[in-house]
């Protein structure tokens, strides 16, 4: 794999490993508390399964391989939405070996329409959607303006981390939170959380590079 | 974090291991998977059933392979549903050809992982067709949510399911009678304690000495409501109105009740609680054809329970009499 | 104290009602005392066994009458022995003119009250027989003790010499076999978490985040020692050394294995020790021919367990494995 | 029963249940926490029974009955011994209506005759015998030099009180207590305890008549 690609995947799992803690207590407060605990768990199988791939520079098949090591690992709600996510967007960016612009916005529409498929949830339920959508958008809207990857990854952080905030005015809708309701209000979704970290952690390794 | 394992991460490895070793006449792995299924496969002429979920429900799910019940348990890291492939090889390993039956609890997670196993088993050609089981009457089926959860109701899912494949009926009838069941069944619970998952470390909420939850999942998720500890009677009461609220049953009608522990009620706190029950439901000119008490569907160490109410017909009665021999429940 | 219960006082009796609406096909109330005997009393021509001692070890004991183990239980206030009168009227409902064989846990309160009932009983002419369990092997048998106290190996004695009374022994054989049993059992416990009776309102004894008690009885009395939490392996690896040091057994032996649940305790970590005990005893080349798991001989809620092994012979064996039809353990 | 009779029984029971709590204590330290609680069962049990003998004024008869209702309402190790002591102190005060110091020493080494029967237990193994075997020689050192009741009693309850002490200083060897061995050492027994408070009650009432 080639030394960058996986340094991208390295970042964006280390963070959700360093962040396991942060992650279950927020679902802890409105969840099954599980949250940090699963992803972290799927983070190190990719860790694991990304040795196997150290010549590949093909980002679709390295995603596709994250994707499918996501849903045999992870389990849970955020195993099957984040495993298709994944896929997903290996789809558009099967055979190429650059993260520019044009395919980072089709592999976030990708994972997004996987998410909404396989979950069968909208925007404004409480879910990982309310921070991935509007980072999509957001980066489309830079992408559109010609700003480089780096300024639409800010933009679409800046618009998830609002969504994460969103997240605290609205009841949960699906998932577990979701048995909450009203009670769920006040606490922000620890998927959504999850989506904004690992944008984050995306924008900030490209920055270092 | 006080628990008698080695490692959290290895928990549910082991207590698979130990499981085999414990009952290996009923139950053998499914190597490389956390899945167990029925040391002797039934010859093909019977439909199988699957169902897992979550660690930390035994003996459910795979206390409940055997002969009358199930073919095969998955289970998932603890308190979270296994993934897709897990599924997949149980659903593989149990067929014979008439296809198989996934039962469900109603967890998003739970529904989409089963939902990936069916979409890899049918590229086989496998036939397999699932029920969600949605017994929990604490949560309303209103607007915000997405349906009820699944609790110990399941357990009577496999049960009556079970006998009916047993029976030789086919995966259409079996399916039939799993979603009868669905349709009868009711359940409602509280916890006076919450639980600890291994890899969590530490409690899953906190309830003040004197404080309970109403309505608890069988996951820690919080319940509907907390209230003041009552007596068994009052709390019993409270939990019997809403199942009846839920599902109105005309006198004379005949059920079958599951009083089931959490995993830290003592039996003896779950027979006062039957008692009251059995009283309440006397007074309602309801007739009790058969009384489950016990651990069936529990939550690691929280110390509570939940009691389910099956309404009950001829055809739900004799499959739920019928034999089963199981790890967990054996009954001639 | 945080229980469901209706008043402390009550609840023996209430869990006795409460038994009996459950299971009316296995057991029945002896008017007017804290006895359950067998719903059918089974023809004259059976030795019938009794057994007892105080509530707060359900399932036993009451949760073992039935076909192939007890004919009457016994149940004393919650952690103390049932007066002689009690037992006395149990002895009275079971017996069919083949005599009554009384199955006592060691315990000075349980000895003399069950010895009292025995003279009542012989007042009336009625043959009664006693053997007394005294499996834990955490008392050293010294001279500053009264000898070990009876534990979860109990329950072996119920299923064997209730297999042995089924079969039609005659009294002095029955009580030959559960002399035997007892003979050939040893069994050692270890708590994490103490049990608070409801009369006294308060845990019996406070253990430290990460102390565990070694050698507990079963009534909240402390063990031999307390000591840092360790791994299950560690932990099981000292019960069965301590219990395989009293009692040495040769490769190629056969035994049975119990792991017993305190109360508190969930399957996952009963199954994480009998993976533990199963590799040790293979280790040793020792042959298990049945295992037990699960919650058999409680403490209320206390948090823990025990380990019991039998040492097998062909007859014993033959017994361990032959059918039983009690709420607590159905067996074919 | 005659009123006295009546209160003085009254007067132990009252004792034993006040103490409900101390007596368990004591045994949660080093039995199973229970001896207070049966015994006060037990006497809440002799206190219905009593309304049953308000006429009855034969000391033996009482004591019979009080034998027979703690034997079949204490339980435990406390109640046959209590049980077997109350009956066999019924059997040299039968026919008498009065406690006088040849009575009650009688009582007494009958009482602790049915004790180390039932119990197979002698004093110096941490039981109820050393309170009440002290108690007893001290009771019979007073008669012989023509002491009265209330003064033998005195010197019955002292000698009682400093069997209790010596229980601190030995493990035991019998009941529940002595699977704790060394561990209880230091700690008083509780039917010992409760073998000097019931003696120390009649001591009182009769000092108040
Ligand atoms: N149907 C859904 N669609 C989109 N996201 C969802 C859905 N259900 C749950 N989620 C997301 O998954 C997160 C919970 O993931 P996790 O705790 O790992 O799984 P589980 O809920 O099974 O315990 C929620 O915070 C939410 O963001
Ligand atoms: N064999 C015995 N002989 C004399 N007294 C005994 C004997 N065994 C126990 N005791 C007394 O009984 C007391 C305990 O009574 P209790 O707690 O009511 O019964 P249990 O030990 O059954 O819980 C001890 O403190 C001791 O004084
Ligand atoms: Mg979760
Ligand atoms: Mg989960
Ligand atoms: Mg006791
Ligand atoms: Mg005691």
């Amino acid at each position: 794999m080639s030394g960058e690609l996986y340094e991208v995947i390295s970042a964006v799992g280390e963070t959700i490993i360093g962040n396991r803690q942060m992650l279950t207590d927020l679902d802890a407060a409105i969840g099954d508390g599980d949250h940090g605990i699963n992803m972290a768990r799927g983070f190190e199988a990719v860790k694991a399964k990304l040795q196997t791939l150290e010549t590949e520079s093909d980002i679709g098949k390295v995603l596709k391989t994250v994707g499918m090591t996501l849903i045999s690992s992870v389990g849970g709600a955020a195993g099957p939405l984040y495993g298709t996510a994944f896929l997903r967007a290996a789809v558009p960016s099967q055979g190429k070996t650059e993260l520019d612009v044009e395919t980072i916005g089709l592999m976030l529409e990708a994972a997004i329409a996987g998410i909404k498929e396989r979950g069968k949830a909208t925007t404004g339920e409480k879910t990982m959607l309310d921070a991935l959508v509007p980072a999509h958008e957001a980066f489309q809207d830079g992408a559109k303006t010609g700003k480089s990857v780096i300024e639409c990854l800010e933009l679409a952080c800046e618009a998830a981390q609002q969504g994460v905030e969103f997240t605290k005015t609205i009841i949960a809708t699906k998932g577990r939170a979701s048995y909450l309701g009203e009670r769920s209000r006040g606490h922000q979704d620890p998927g959504a959380t999850s989506s904004y970290i690992m944008l984050k952690a995306l924008l900030e390794h490209l920055r270092r590079q | 974090m006080k628990k008698v394992i080695n490692v959290p991460e290895q928990v549910v490895e082991e207590m698979l291991q130990g499981m085999v070793l414990a009952h290996s006449q009923y139950v053998k792995r499914v190597d490389g998977f956390e899945v167990l299924v029925r040391a002797n496969k039934p010859g093909a002429g019977k439909v199988a059933l699957v169902s897992g979920g979550g660690s930390g429900h035994e003996p459910s799910h795979a206390g409940f392979v055997g002969r009358g019940m199930l073919d095969g348990a998955v289970a998932g890291a603890v308190f979270t549903s296994p993934t897709p492939d897990q599924v997949y090889e149980a659903v593989k390993a149990v067929d014979n050809g008439k296809g198989v039956l996934l039962i469900i609890k109603n967890y998003s997670g739970d529904v989409m992982n089963f939902e990936m196993a069916i979409e890899m088993a049918n590229a086989d050609g496998i036939t397999v067709d699932k029920v969600i089981v949605n017994d929990d009457v604490a949560v309303e089926n209103s607007t915000w949510t997405i349906g009820r959860r699944g609790i110990a109701g399941t357990v009577l899912v496999h049960k009556i399911a079970g006998a009916k494949a047993e029976a030789g009926a086919e995966l259409e009838e079996v399916k039939r009678i799993a979603d009868k069941v669905i349709h009868n069944v009711r359940s409602m619970g509280m916890a006076l304690d919450s639980c600890t998952v291994p890899a969590a470390g530490k409690p899953s909420f906190i309830l003040e000495e004197n404080e309970i939850e109403i309505g608890m999942g069988i996951h820690g998720e919080p319940g509907t409501h907390r209230e003041v500890l009552r007596t068994a009677d009052e709390i019993t009461d409270h939990l019997v109105d809403k199942i009846l609220a839920d599902m109105p049953l005309a006198a004379g009608q005949e059920v079958a009740v599951l009083i089931n522990g959490l995993g830290a009620t003592p039996l003896m706190e779950l027979y006062i609680v039957n008692r009251k029950v059995a009283a309440l439901l006397k007074e309602k000119g309801l007739h009790i054809a058969k009384t489950y008490v016990g651990n069936y569907m529990t939550s690691l160490e929280m110390a509570g329970f939940s009691i389910s109410i099956l309404k009950l017909d001829s055809e739900l009665k004799e499959l739920l009499l019928a034999p089963a021999d199981t790890p967990a429940l054996v009954q001639f």
